[in-house]
């Protein structure tokens, strides 16, 4: 497999370890009210679906970013591939504009 | 024997070989099998579970019969193809799967039992008493079964894998692929073009066809002249593209030196992974045969295959030569052997309006419906409107027609669809992306059609990357290709072999339907078609028609079961690659690691690391000595031991503190500078994963150290929470493991130790109280980083200095400590004391 | 129709004629008391159990291609009971002593074949590790022993002890366990299960569940609406596809694990050797075909493909092991969808919706547990109630602290 | 000046230098080596006035070379400086930068082709899984090598530098002399 790196191309998927559904940036508050119900969905329930798969992947034999791949798990096909750290800076803008994060 | 003219050999020079213990001589061009054939051997090998005397069926990869062990001692190599081994001066090759010889195998018996082993027999029976089955009954299948034998020795020859990129790889150098790469090559696409065989041209060089009024290897030669002379195009023969993976991923392996007698040190075979922007599948076509009883005789063979040896190698099985055809291909053959002078015995048309195509007896609407010959073919049975005659020949050609050779177009899933015109697969949808099929592959058989369906092919690939390229002249070449009448096995009472390796009958396939596997899967599981080391590349399709025949449902609907990598077998020596021993993986020293050796250290494994275990001295004879001995040593005086290994992270920047606090369960923004805390890190699901220290060396920047084993998992994580969980933070991260050797001092004499390696700092107490830190140097200028910690209880430091000095830091301190009873210590006594402190042992 | 040695012999005399269907292509009916969705090897087990040993009648299985087209026909075939949790030990062995009397008890020679199976180790801390697992092998009844490395060489003298990257200190060895025909397996339980009158129906595929307050009212499928009583799902890497249909998330992933076939050879390997260190395990067929495997691809996939370095890294770990195997070739490789669960343990549950059943999270290990499973899921679907070397197996544990976990990766898949 | 005497990397008193095939192949053990990190609101480096490489990129100019090695990340080379504290005198001159000492965190191999640039290119693809056409003078890239992570960088047509960790050195030496050497073999 290659991955299509936002910065340096593609890349043997070998590269890259990898780590699975990329619901898991969005890590619940552990000090809100429901946490224990939060992490335990975050933990242990995954997206796991036939078909298009938002996923982690991190380019360890690389430049050490980590990447959210978009991916077809029936075909392998690869939708797209961005800097995690650029999603996670983009939802964070989006959720302190709202005024939602503590 | 029958020799011929003519050929593709270089009869001015000779070849020795031996097989069986038996010396012959053959030609450069030749492959084991023309060069037995021309010889006069026709047998070749034993099937598998019937002991059948066997002859070589093909002229390729495909063959299911001709099988031996290559070479000998621990080269031995079982299972070789004869038809694709090219000769070599003093090969040595041996029959397989029989006992005593060849010619008298004892387990040819189990032919006569044949009717009781019909498809699986063996689930059957041999359940009692239970006892049994590992005892008697399993050794004596697993005896009888298999085909070589390896040699238990260990593969003496070298072996390599490398990478590949390109704009288009053709697979396939023959019509169809010379045109396709000629038309990338000269497009200035980076282009490989890979082939199996150790000379370009594919079918070609079999056919007697005229390009362009001239013998087709002066075109192919021209082509490959060009090729060679540009540097964007790599051809690669004796190469074979053996599986496709995802994103235009292929394995190839190239076998470098089989060729030769001994590779004397150069590399054997490598393995390459080809990374192809666009690929053209032009792996031509496999013949297939009609199963009529007794089809399995030695020189029954492919008509494709008779015309092969005749026209490339010039060899034939001894004595005149029938055709048995359902298409015109098969009258082919019967014209070039003609045109080379062989006696033509007839040609058995199963088309009823068949018409004769040059000088031989045609038997238009006849089948052949039996043969003679223990060893060898000596007579067939022909029958044509109810009556049957008998034709003496040698060798009988069968043609039912030719399978394209969809294998790696489906090894994504794919599933070929049927062609009704062509009575064929060719590829359907679902392939590898980027891979389109020209030639024969994709059904454009006829040598003009895949001539221009390469080029095309090509062309198009490349236009979908953005390359332009024009079509190339090609060649006038004769047109040939007419679809077979489907004809899919002779009906009759005795035994048709369909898939000859595994001995699997129509009786078999009818009896899989009898007993209700008729999916195609159980088809091939219940009888095992098509599981021979050929993959059934001859029988398998056949199969699945007599089926489609049973069951009243279509071909397409009956449908093939999956193709999957590799095309051809691949030795596990070149999958395996280069290093199988002491570097088979990575192997990390301490920087130490010099200095314990010559100290006699036992190493342990952690990790990828060699650690050093315990430091044995003259006299101690257990572990267990050595290891009280320094831990006594240590709580007494002073022990002293490598911790590089530990893992080590580099934190700066502003918000570095704020990031420690939330990646410890423990608090890490109210260390002050100067001072270490021990640290611990939980997983998401509160197990603690692992432990180490955090040293903050200024506001800014901070050092942790992990366990050793989870140096990588930790440095990932932490790089997960920095990128991905708060990317708001200002914070760098680095690992500096190996840049630092860290070596930990233990023992109440441990600071006297370091005063007198240290420059000119207050180690005392109040100075430099537990948990301190500091930059400093030693050894008179030296740069050090050092951490009043311990893990073993004891007043203890560690000491870091960049890595290359660990080794000349380490035997100072022995030296210089040797008064206070400096000793090192291994991980094995770093343990004991950990473990008598009650200190947290590592995770694992 | 009963198979034997005699029955062989008469109908090799008499021409074959006399051989039956091994199971009937029945209509589906409109109703049965229990359906059970997934042909492969747990599925067609648990049909048999219930309609044998807990006497259920109207049972139905429903395959979507073709009976043991999942995993139970694509595997390496390996049986044994060498864990060392509490909640998987007593299970794993009592799936071996189902092994052990199968053939007989159905009536179908699936090959059992107890040639042992050796776990070798290269370090001190390995040793100790095994040594514990052996002990709790020991304690729930099933047998173990700890060769040192002459036991180890007195087997298999032609391992690489002398230049190894990770030399072989010994090994824990099962000689009990060993592999089994595993089409073999699926076509026993098949045949079993038929011969009680259980509906065997292919090409079903279930496209959806009917669930009426709460409570499962029979499955949608490609050949129609077939009400139930009790429904039990077992499709293995189909569970999360599956399950969504019924509105569940599953702690499950998909991948993909490949295994590998050589070339037939004579003789070569006696019995069953894992190599961790170098991610290899090994076996030889009936047929001479070495079957081995090592690690999964390690992404999320349906495709039942992998990709080439997994290949290659599979053929490095034989060829450092077993150096002697170079010169054999690879023949086939294949891939499987492995439901792998956040613990690396499986499921065999209630699930919240009543009469729904669920039998999933078999990882790469559920051939070996093929008649357990079957057993186990047969009694919960049978009596509402786990069996008792099953009841560590639920849906909830993670929630209530208790996952199973033999490797220590936590919730990590793709680590397990 | 210290008197602790240095080990090179493969455990030997000096660096190591041997000719396979058609190359040399040798231990720069003088190469100091400091990673450069921007920080949130620091502004863009130039480290002794060396303008910083993108993606892929390694430079070099004023006696010192640099490489990117990840978003907003350097690896900066002074050639000679090991014994020097090199990673003091850069974060001197990028104050702004996160500098970390890495000199002995890694080992250079410096391969001289004495058969031309395509000896390289050949040799490449033994080694690593990077696109030869990409691989042309001021390349750098991180990527994997027989299990180990490994920067490559492509110095000039005919010298090829692979950075590996230190404490692998004697793996990944072994690995380039043996890749070396076979490609004279194979094509003698």
């Amino acid at each position: 497999m290659l991955i299509p790196h936002p910065l340096l191309g593609l890349r043997d998927a070998q590269e890259f370890t990898y780590l699975g559904d990329a619901r898991l940036i969005d890590r619940p508050n552990g000090m809100a009210e429901n946490a224990a119900e939060a992490f335990h969905d975050y933990v242990y329930l995954r997206d796991n679906p036939a078909g298009v798969h938002r996923e982690l992947w991190f380019h360890e034999q690389g430049d050490r970013s980590w990447l959210i791949v978009t991916r077809d798990t029936t075909t392998h096909e690869i939708l797209g591939a961005e800097l995690a750290r650029d999603v996670a800076l983009t939802r964070r803008g989006a959720l302190s504009e709202g005024g939602a994060q503590a | 024997m029958t020799q011929l003219s003519g050929g593709l050999i270089d009869r001015g020079r000779t070849i020795r070989f031996r097989f069986d213990g038996k010396d012959y001589q053959g030609h450069p061009g030749d492959t084991l099998a023309s060069a037995l054939l021309a010889n006069g051997v026709t047998l070749m090998g034993r099937s598998f579970k019937y002991h059948r005397p066997r002859g070589v069926f093909s002229a390729g990869s495909e063959e299911p019969n001709a099988l031996v062990e290559l070479r000998t001692g621990a080269r031995r190599e079982p299972n070789t193809r004869a038809t694709v081994v090219e000769l070599f001066d003093g090969l040595e090759a041996s029959s397989q799967n029989r006992w005593p010889s060849l010619k008298h195998d004892f387990m040819a018996v189990n032919d006569l039992f044949a009717n009781f082993f019909a498809a699986g027999f063996y689930y059957k029976t041999f359940m009692w008493p239970r006892a049994f089955w590992e005892k008697i009954y399993e050794p004596a299948i697993r005896k009888a079964a298999g085909l070589g034998s390896l040699s238990f020795q260990a593969d003496p020859d070298a072996y390599d894998k490398g990478f590949l990129h390109c704009d288009l790889l053709v697979i396939g150098g023959g019509a169809a692929g010379l045109a396709a790469a000629l038309t990338a090559g000269r497009a200035g696409a980076r282009v490989i073009l890979a082939d199996e065989d150790f000379r370009l041209g594919g079918r070609l060089l079999a056919e007697t066809h005229l390009l362009d009024g001239a013998p087709a290897t002066r075109w192919i030669d021209r082509v490959q002249a060009e090729l060679d002379s540009l540097p964007n195009v790599r051809v690669m023969t004796r190469t074979t593209v053996w599986g496709a993976f995802d994103h235009g991923v292929y394995g190839a392996v190239e076998r470098v030196s089989d060729h030769l007698p001994d590779p004397n040190g150069a590399v054997r075979q490598t393995l390459w992974r080809i990374t192809a922007q666009r690929t053209v599948l032009a792996a031509g076509a496999t013949e297939r045969h009609i199963p009529f009883a007794n089809n399995d005789r030695p020189g029954v063979m492919l008509a494709g295959a008779v015309r092969a040896y005749a026209n490339r190698w010039a060899a034939l099985p001894d004595g005149p030569v029938a055709i048995f055809t359902n298409n015109d291909d098969g009258h082919r053959t019967a014209l070039d052997l003609a045109e080379k002078g062989v006696t033509i015995a007839g040609v058995v048309d199963a088309r009823p309006d068949a018409r004769s195509l040059g000088r031989y007896q045609l038997f238009a609407g006849g089948m052949v419906t039996d043969t003679k010959g223990r060893h060898g073919l000596t007579r067939i049975e022909v029958a044509q409107n109810g009556q049957t005659t008998w034709l003496d020949c040698g060798a009988l050609g069968v043609s039912g027609g030719w399978n394209p050779n969809v294998h790696i177009a489906s090894h994504h899933r794919g599933r070929p669809v049927w062609d009704d015109g062509l009575q064929a697969f060719v590829p359907g949808e679902g392939g590898p992306v980027g891979l389109s099929a020209a030639g024969a592959a994709a059904g454009q058989g006829a040598t003009g059609a895949a001539l221009a369906s390469g080029a095309a092919v090509a062309q198009a690939a490349l236009a979908a990357i953005g390359v332009d390229a024009a079509l190339p002249d090609l060649p006038q070449a004769e047109s040939e290709f007419t679809a077979p009448h489907p004809v899919w096995h002779v009906p009759g009472k005795g035994r048709a072999w369909v898939d000859f390796q595994n001995d699997v009958t129509v009786k078999d396939v009818k009896l899989a339907h009898q007993e209700n596997l008729r999916p195609v899967e159980h088809l091939k599981r219940w009888t095992t078609l098509g599981m021979a080391t050929d993959q059934g590349k001859t029988a398998n399709v056949t199969a699945l028609a007599v089926m489609a025949e049973l069951t009243g449902q279509s071909i397409q609907n009956t449908g093939t079961t999956i193709f999957r990598p590799p095309y051809t077998p691949v030795s596990m020596s070149v999958l395996g690659g280069g290093d199988t021993g002491a570097n088979f993986r990575p192997r990390r020293l301490t920087p130490t690691h010099k200095w314990a050796k010559a100290q006699g250290a036992v190493f342990i494994e952690v990790g990828q690391w060699m650690r050093a275990q315990y430091f044995p001295r003259p006299g101690e004879t257990t572990w267990r000595q050595t290891v009280d001995r320094e831990v006594l040593a240590t709580r007494k005086g002073v022990g002293i031991c490598d911790v590089t290994t530990l893992g080590k992270v580099d934190v700066q920047g502003a918000d570095a503190a704020e990031f420690l606090d939330r990646i410890y369960a423990n608090a890490m923004k109210s260390l002050k500078v100067g001072m270490v805390r021990y640290g611990l890190m939980l997983r998401e699901d509160g197990h603690a994963c692992d432990d180490g220290t955090c040293a903050r060396l200024a506001d800014d920047h901070y050092v942790v150290t992990t366990t050793t084993a989870q140096a990588g998992p930790v440095y990932r994580h932490m790089e997960y929470a920095r990128q991905c969980l708060w990317p708001e933070l200002d914070v760098q991260l680095i690992s500096t493991t190996d840049a630092w050797a860290q070596i930990a001092i233990a023992g109440p004499n441990a600071r006297k130790l370091l005063e007198r390696v240290v420059d000119g700092v207050d180690l005392s107490n109040e100075a430099f109280p537990i948990m301190a830190c500091a930059s400093l140097t030693v050894c008179q200028g030296l740069r050090a980083r050092l951490f009043r910690i311990s893990f073993s209880g004891e007043l203890a430091y560690e000491l870091a200095v960049p890595a290359r000095y660990g080794n000349a830091l380490i035997q100072r301190l022995i030296e210089v400590g040797a008064d206070l009873g400096a000793v090192p210590y291994g991980t094995e006594a770093l343990g004991v004391m950990r473990i008598e402190r009650a200190m947290p042992q590592a995770t694992s | 129709m009963r198979f034997s040695g005699f029955r062989v012999i008469k109908e090799a005399l008499t021409g074959h004629k006399g051989w039956k269907p091994l199971w009937r292509n029945p209509e589906p009916q409109a109703s049965y008391d229990i359906v059970i969705v997934g042909g492969g090897g747990h599925g067609l087990a648990t049909a048999y159990y219930l309609a044998k040993t807990f006497g259920k009648a109207r049972i139905a299985v429903l395959e979507k291609g073709w009976l043991g087209s999942g995993n139970i026909g694509r595997n390496t075939t390996i049986i044994r009971s060498n864990y060392m949790l509490p909640g998987n030990e007593p299970f794993y062995e009592f799936s071996m002593k189902l092994w052990e009397n199968l053939e007989q008890e159905f009536n179908f020679n699936a090959m059992v074949s107890q040639r042992g199976i050796l776990n070798l180790l290269h370090t001190d801390a390995q040793r100790d590790a095994f040594r514990r697992r052996g002990n709790a092998m020991l304690l729930a009844g099933a047998d173990a022993e700890l060769l040192d490395q002459a036991g180890v060489r007195a087997m298999y003298p032609w391992l690489n002890f002398d230049n190894a990257r990770f030399p072989i200190k010994g090994g824990l060895l099962q000689r009990r366990a060993g592999t089994a025909r595993h089409d073999g397996v699926a076509w026993g339980y098949a045949r079993g299960a038929d011969e009680r009158g259980v509906d065997l129906i292919q090409n079903c595929e279930v496209t959806g569940f009917r669930i009426e307050n709460g409570r499962v009212r029979g499955v949608e499928t490609s050949r129609g609406y077939i009400a139930a009583g009790k429904v039990g799902v077992a499709v293995a890497g189909s569970s999360g596809r599956v399950m969504e249909k019924a509105g569940m998330r599953l702690p499950i992933e998909s991948h993909v694990l490949q295994a590998f076939v050589s070339e037939g050879l004579k003789p070569t390997i006696p019995g069953v050797i894992t190599f961790g260190a170098g991610h290899f395990y090994v076996s030889q067929s009936d047929k001479g075909g070495l079957v081995f495997g090592g690690d999964i691809d390690g992404y999320n996939s349906y495709a039942q493909r992998g990709n080439i370095p997994v290949i290659e890294d599979v053929a490095e770990g034989g060829m450092a092991l077993m150096p002697m195997i170079g010169r054999a070739r690879l023949l086939r490789v294949w891939g499987g969808i492995m439901d792998m669960s956040m613990d690396g343990s499986p499921f065999i549950d209630r699930t919240p919706v009543e009469g729904l059943y669920l039998n999933a999270g078999w990882c790469y290990g559920g051939f070996k547990a093929t008649p357990a499973s079957g057993y186990s899921f047969a009694h919960l679907i049978a009596t509402d109630t786990p069996h008792d070397t099953a009841r560590a197996y639920r849906l909830d544990r993670f929630r209530r602290g208790y996952a199973i976990d033999e490797k220590g990766m936590g919730a990590q898949p793709n680590l397990h | 000046m210290t008197d602790l005497l240095e080990t090179t990397a493969l455990g030997l008193d000096g660096p190591a230098v041997e000719r396979h095939g058609g190359f040399t192949i040798s231990e720069n053990a003088d190469l100091a080596l400091a990673s450069l990190a921007l920080r949130r609101d620091g502004t863009d480096p130039a480290p002794f006035g060396l303008t910083l490489p993108g993606p892929g990129g390694w430079v070099q100019g004023g006696g010192i070379a640099a490489f990117w090695t990840g978003p907003g990340q350097w690896m900066v080379e002074a050639p000679g400086g090991a014994a020097r504290d090199f990673a003091g005198e850069l974060k001197s001159a990028c104050p702004d930068a996160s500098v970390t000492e890495q000199t002995d965190g890694w080992i250079a191999f410096e391969i001289q082709s004495h058969a031309g640039a395509n000896a390289i290119t050949g040799l490449v693809e033994k080694l690593v899984n990077v696109d030869t056409g990409r691989i042309c003078p001021g390349f750098a890239t991180r990527t994997g090598l027989e299990h180990m992570s490994v920067f490559v960088i492509r110095r000039s047509e005919e010298n090829l530098a692979v950075i590996g960790m230190r404490s692998a050195a004697g793996t990944l030496w072994h690995a380039l002399t043996h890749a070396a050497a076979r490609i004279q073999e194979g094509s003698a």
